[in-house]
């Protein structure tokens, strides 16, 4: 195809479907609350007793602790009743939320009309939010009560840790890890970069110790022990035919296979032979596989389409 | 004809697989599921346990592959939850966390008589994967001294007397990759004899085969073990057999019978170009 | 000291993890060892943003092509970072309703979960639901059954796609006789996973762990040091 | 034998009865026993028990309808006094008896993890019915102090495979690098390679090489890189173009120094163009609309991907595929290799691509390892062999204890189990760990 003609199909494409998308959403708009979401406000409040502690309470007074905060009412459970005694209430702030994840969702979609600025921008998102997201998890989830709650037990639980148990005191061997950090972040300077081996070292000796047991222990010892199988099968009925023959296939098969990954035999004669049936194997256990993998791919769509179809359109119950 | 198809815009063949996924999920077609071996080894390792029993929940996903995964974690907490188990929730991967809080929302709806910290609680994400797990084989203090509402595990009824995971009766693993399923069956089921059965992508699932039966009590893999799974609970508790959102998976399978379908058709049409051409010396 | 040093780490923290795994005694030794190695693992997610930043800042300053989505990607991060860390629309732990700090930063309706809602999870999801459409892409071009060994994997694959949705049954259903229903796709898979499949995946997964050991030891034994660079 | 299940039944009866006329409580468990775990570090203690006379799963009540059913127990409750905490100061709630489990009915045994290395325990345990009721306790005979053993003997037999699988590899090693010839057989892949480069220089087109998106720290890349450096070398030799995109910064450092390296030793330095090896982004999928980007607007003629390959790797063969381009792929990865093999020339799987790796260099640790891998491999099949003969014997001769069964048993749970040493025949030695 000439580069005009593939402008001409392009634009045309574009034009094709953007029209379908604005009838489906003038349609789903006028048959519902297309990408609305409402919301029940729920009150918090604690009143503090003479303990100095809080309690939650029905009754909030002066001087309590009090907010609220919104749940999400599912298109399912939305009554016209609940929007009139105002106990649901539209929630601005997630509906252009969903109206932005359906557009970013269609950016993407979008690359397979071909490549363009709105895929382009969907993906420089999607490399900057995950990051900053995993970075986030890691430094409350595990930096904080990990670390600098070993080491400052009661700056922490004074301020993000209320329930922390301050008794054991700050454990003064935590500084190695945190020293570790800090030299492994070295590696993001011009020079010195070499500091941060020490750390990568630990890493690297640590794995290699654990990944070397854990292999031989399941998947070396284990599997040779789940291989052992008799190759005689006799059950109430006495000898047992099909259960003899797959007991058969699979050490067969199992041996075989693992004749063709042999590097220091030469594939010839028998052991070329046993190799060949080893490969065929294999390449069944590959086509299954293959399947499988397929299966997944085909879901991964099946729950993005009904997220547009379903939370956003409404054609669908949403989840 | 021939021509047409060799060079044939590969959007059409894109469209083809967009109408075939979205044509089923529009009329929402539902096919019968047979329970098949593995659906049943899995849901009999849950339920044969006596009521009451301690499970460890790992979601070692994240929202990428929750099309495959969120409707088997979803069954496996509400099938814990029918049975009364005591559920301890973890995520080895970072975007797992709010995976659990997913199945949290799922007992506080549906199982609202279920108390936070003595039928169900949470742990917080903790990095470092397989060292995670080979910590919390011996100690679970040490990774999680307390739990996500940061509470010490000591002042939590269901964890006070819980030294490490050796104490649970059975590992449940929603995986997605690495960590995921092989590291828990080499750190925790091999060699401490743990039983575990795993919820796992279609990508993985093969690989865990071999581990069945006494490395892994049984192994989901991907959407369509998820719907053999729901219909095994609906035939066991009518309840959840009434509710929607525990038929997720199944409702999927209709697109991907479709699909599936067309996968196979593009094949052989893919096949017969090329035999075809390169009888004709083009190829 | 560049290099014997870190060496010298790696063989030690290797080993201890080894005997730890076989002496009662050295437990103990381990369980810090992997606590550290624990904690040292969000040092390296942190390293992670730290080059995503300086990979895309390098991007921006030189005006590379298509630095403009550099930009984009490095407003994100940051953004993401800031109402992340500083809990930013988050309530307290109704638990310890005085602490303003205890509360989860992923609170539902805080502005965190707002992006991680209405951002990061569709845009990962979509990503790589993108798949789907390669795989049709890829079935219709590039699957071939060139030889016997690629003919063996499509049909395989062929029969396991049919095998595990409703076809593999409703395609047999009437005329097969009852002694033949082991034909039946579903049933064909089943048979597939359990012998061929796991006798393969058995081949490779031990071949593997062999590999698994030879590298370890040789990074234990301190004979392979790529990992300490050159000079 | 049925007389004495009535016997059996009327006695249970008639103590149901009793225990009903008294306090209404159930039956008390029997035979209380602790020891100290064995192969551990002291941190728990084993605690057994017989079922209580009313427990349903007790083998007396079969026929359950005979039992009161306000007696049947629900659970066991476990209690434990510190008697001696040596020298070390014991909570005072540790002092008296103080409730550690409850686990429920039909459970005979559990493991306290709770306690400490050289301190003193005494147990107890009451059987609990479904009215809360508890029976009588029973005191453990024997106080029990949790020891700590030097070694692990259950796993004695993990201990000797380890040094035996690792011992191939560190002599092989060892020989490769004294300078001795290991022999390893040749890759039929690699002649696939070289035509494919052949078939780009007459067609006046570039050959694309991938190393795969993992960094340099991940053997697979290494391995991509050794495979690299031939086809390089080739293509030197060849006077062909090769166009090497990278998804890590480090990747295309080390790939420029073997490309260079290659030329060099190929005799044409001067052909070498570095900016021929470029880094596009770490961006997984961002890398591969790159790469195929490429491969539609120049139309390499051959296409070689040699590393660790995720997702993306139908992406590229697609793509290579429709161009008509040669591929020849190579990974370890599992998943992905169904698609390289069915879309490409030809596919290096798994270990194959490392085994090339080590056949192209002469570097002793990748042949040594190779070829210890071998030994390791062979001891598998021998062992797996060996065991499947005694198991066949075993049920060919109707499962007795005849000497077939004696050795399967020995290489499944001694050998390949966690029962240590033990001794030929010996069964299972320890109470703990028998995960087979």
């Amino acid at each position: 195809m000439s580069t005009d003609t593939t402008k001409q199909s392009n634009a045309l494409i574009w034009g094709v479907i953007f029209i379908i998308g604005a009838i489906m959403l003038i349609w789903s708009m006028s048959t519902s609350r297309t990408g609305q979401v409402w919301v029940t406000a729920q009150q918090h409040a604690f009143t503090q007793l003479s303990d100095g502690s809080y309690t939650s309470t029905d009754a909030p007074a002066s001087g309590d602790i009090e907010w609220t905060t919104y749940k999400k009412v599912s298109d399912r459970d939305l009554t016209q009743e609940m929007i009139d005694n105002g106990s649901a209430t539209l929630s601005w702030s997630r509906t252009i939320g969903l109206w932005l994840a359906a557009i970013f969702t269609l950016f993407i979609l979008s690359f397979l009309v071909g490549d363009n600025p709105a895929y382009k921008f969907a993906e420089a998102m999607v490399v900057g939010t995950s990051a900053g997201y995993v970075m986030v998890i890691g430094l409350w989830d595990v930096f904080v009560p990990n670390l600098l709650g070993k080491l400052f037990p009661t700056l922490v639980q004074s301020w993000a840790l209320p329930g922390m148990d301050v008794a054991a005191g700050s454990q003064l061997l935590y500084i190695v890890p945190a020293i570790l950090i800090v030299m492994l972040l070295f590696q993001l300077m011009p020079s010195g970069g070499w500091i941060s081996r020490w750390p990568i070292a630990f890493f690297i000796g640590i794995t290699a110790g654990y990944r070397m047991i854990g292999y031989v222990e399941a998947d070396l010892v284990a599997q040779i022990k789940a291989g052992i199988i008799p190759l005689w099968i006799t059950g109430q009925g006495g000898f047992e035919l099909w259960p003899t023959v797959n007991a058969l296939l699979l050490t067969i098969a199992t041996l075989a296979a693992m004749v063709y990954f042999f590097f220091s035999i030469e594939h010839k004669g028998l052991v070329g032979k046993t190799a060949r049936v080893g490969i065929w194997f294999l390449m069944i256990t590959f086509g299954a596989s293959f399947g499988y993998t397929v299966m997944g791919r085909i879901a991964l769509l099946a729950a993005r389409l009904e997220f547009l179809f379903g939370d956003w359109l409404h054609f669908i119950p949403s989840s | 004809m021939l021509k047409t198809l060799q060079n044939l815009d590969r959007r059409w063949i894109f469209l083809s697989m967009l109408l075939a996924v979205a044509i089923p999920i529009l009329t929402r077609t539902v096919f019968p599921e047979v329970v098949s071996k593995q659906a049943k080894m899995v849901f009999d390792a849950i339920e044969d346990l006596p009521d009451g029993s301690n499970v460890l929940m790992s979601y070692d996903f994240d929202p990428a592959s929750q099309g495959e995964l969120l409707p088997m974690a979803q069954a496996f907490t509400r099938h814990c939850s029918v049975k009364g188990h005591k559920q301890y929730y973890m995520a080895l991967w970072p975007l797992g966390s709010p995976m659990v809080d997913l199945s949290i929302d799922t007992i506080q709806s549906e199982y609202p008589d279920m108390i936070y910290g003595e039928d169900y609680v949470k742990f917080d994400y903790k990095a470092g994967g397989e060292a995670v797990i080979r910590m919390i084989t011996q100690d679970l203090r040490g990774m999680f001294p307390m739990d996500s509402k940061g509470v010490p595990l000591d002042n939590i009824p269901m964890t006070k007397n819980i030294k490490n995971i050796q104490d649970m009766d059975l590992i449940v693993n929603v995986s997605a990759g690495d960590p995921g399923t092989k590291q828990w069956v080499q750190f925790a089921a091999t060699p401490f004899g743990l039983t575990t059965v795993s919820g796992c992508t279609g990508v993985q699932a093969p690989q865990m085969y071999p581990y069945i039966p006494e490395q892994l009590a049984g192994v989901l893999g991907a959407i369509k073990a998820a719907a053999e799974y729901e219909a095994a609970i609906d035939e066991a508790y009518p309840s959840i057999a009434e509710n929607p959102r525990a038929q997720e998976a199944k409702r999927r399978m209709g697109p991907q019978l479709v699909a599936h379908s067309l996968m196979i058709g593009l094949i052989v049409i893919g096949n017969w170009i090329f035999f075809v051409s390169r009888k004709r010396g083009q190829a | 000291m560049k290099r014997t040093v870190p060496l010298i780490i790696a063989i030690v923290a290797g080993f201890v993890l080894l005997i730890a795994n076989f002496i009662p005694f050295a437990e103990s030794w381990g369980l810090t060892a992997q606590e550290w190695f624990n904690i040292l693992a969000v040092g390296a997610m942190v390293l992670g943003g730290g080059n995503l930043v300086k990979l895309h800042l390098m991007k921006v300053s030189s005006k590379r092509k298509g630095w403009g989505y550099s930009v984009v990607t490095i407003a994100c991060f940051f953004g993401t970072l800031f109402f992340g860390l500083l809990k930013i629309g988050v309530h307290p732990n109704p638990l310890t309703p005085d602490y303003a700090w205890s509360g989860y930063y992923l609170e539902n309706g805080s502005t965190l979960w707002w992006i991680y809602e209405h951002m990061v999870v569709p845009l990962t999801s979509m990503m790589f639901a993108m798949l789907a459409f390669y795989v049709a892409t890829a079935a219709f071009r590039a699957f071939r059954a060139k030889n016997t060994e690629a003919t063996l994997l499509l049909v395989t694959a062929g029969v396991v796609l049919l095998g595990r949705t409703y076809a593999g049954v409703w395609l047999f259903e009437g005329w097969l006789p009852e002694s033949m229903q082991w034909l039946r796709f579903d049933n064909l898979t089943v048979w597939i996973m359990d012998i061929p499949n796991t006798a393969g995946t058995r081949a490779i997964t031990i071949g593997i762990a062999l590999g698994v050991v030879a590298t370890s030891l040789r990074i234990l034994l301190g004979v392979d040091r790529s990992y300490l660079g050159q000079d | 034998m049925r007389k004495q299940i009535h016997h059996i039944l009327a006695f249970v009866m008639a103590l149901s009865m009793a225990a009903f006329a008294t306090a209404q409580s159930p039956a008390p468990p029997s035979a209380l026993s602790v020891s100290d775990t064995p192969n551990d570090s002291g941190k728990s203690v084993d605690v057994t028990w017989s079922l209580s006379e009313t427990d349903i799963f007790n083998p007396l009540n079969a026929d359950a309808t005979q039992m009161n059913p306000e007696l049947i127990v629900s659970v066991y409750r476990i209690e434990r006094m510190v008697t001696d905490s040596s020298s070390a100061e014991a909570k005072q709630e540790d002092l008296q008896w103080r409730q550690i489990a409850e686990p429920s009915a039909g459970e005979t045994s559990f493991v306290d993890r709770t306690v400490q290395l050289g301190w003193t325990y005494n147990y107890r345990v009451c059987a609990v019915d479904n009215q809360g009721e508890a029976s009588s306790w029973i005191v453990s005979e024997s106080l029990v102090k949790p020891t700590m053993q030097i070694f692990d003997m259950s796993k004695a037999w993990l201990a000797i495979f380890m040094i035996l699988f690792g011992g191939f590899v560190a002599y092989f090693i060892n020989e490769a690098r004294s300078g001795k010839k290991l022999w390893v057989r040749k890759i039929a892949g690699l002649e696939a390679i070289d035509e494919a480069v052949g078939r780009a220089t007459e067609m006046g087109r570039p050959v694309l090489f991938v190393a795969g998106i993992q960094d340099i720290n991940e053997i697979q890349t290494l391995a991509g890189l050794t495979v690299l450096s031939r086809v390089a070398k080739t293509a030197a030799e060849y006077g062909a173009q090769i166009e090497v995109p990278t998804c890590r910064s480090l990747v295309m450092a080390a790939a420029r120094e073997t490309v260079e390296a290659a030329y060099l030793a190929a005799g044409a330095p001067d052909s070498y163009q570095p900016d021929k090896i470029h880094y596009l982004t770490d961006e997984q999928f961002a890398f591969v609309a790159g790469v195929t980007g490429y491969m539609v607007r120049e139309e390499p003629a051959a296409c070689i991907y040699m590393g660790g390959f995720y997702a993306e790797s139908l992406i590229l063969a697609e793509t290579g595929n429709h161009i008509g381009a040669i591929q020849v792929a190579g990974t370890a990865m599992p998943s992905q290799l169904p698609f390289f093999v069915a879309s490409c020339d030809y596919t290096l799987i798994g270990e194959e691509f490392f085994a090339a790796s080590a056949y192209l260099s002469d570097d002793p640790l990748q042949i040594g390892s190779l070829k210890g891998q071998d030994y390791g491999k062979f001891l598998s099949v021998l062992i797996l062999i060996i065991g499947i003969f005694f198991a066949t014997t075993a049920s060919l001769s109707g499962d007795g204890d005849g000497f077939g069964a004696g050795a399967r048993d020995y290489i499944k749970n001694n050998m390949l189990g966690s029962e240590g040493l033990g001794s030929f025949g010996g069964g299972n030695t320890d109470l703990e760990g028998d995960d087979s």
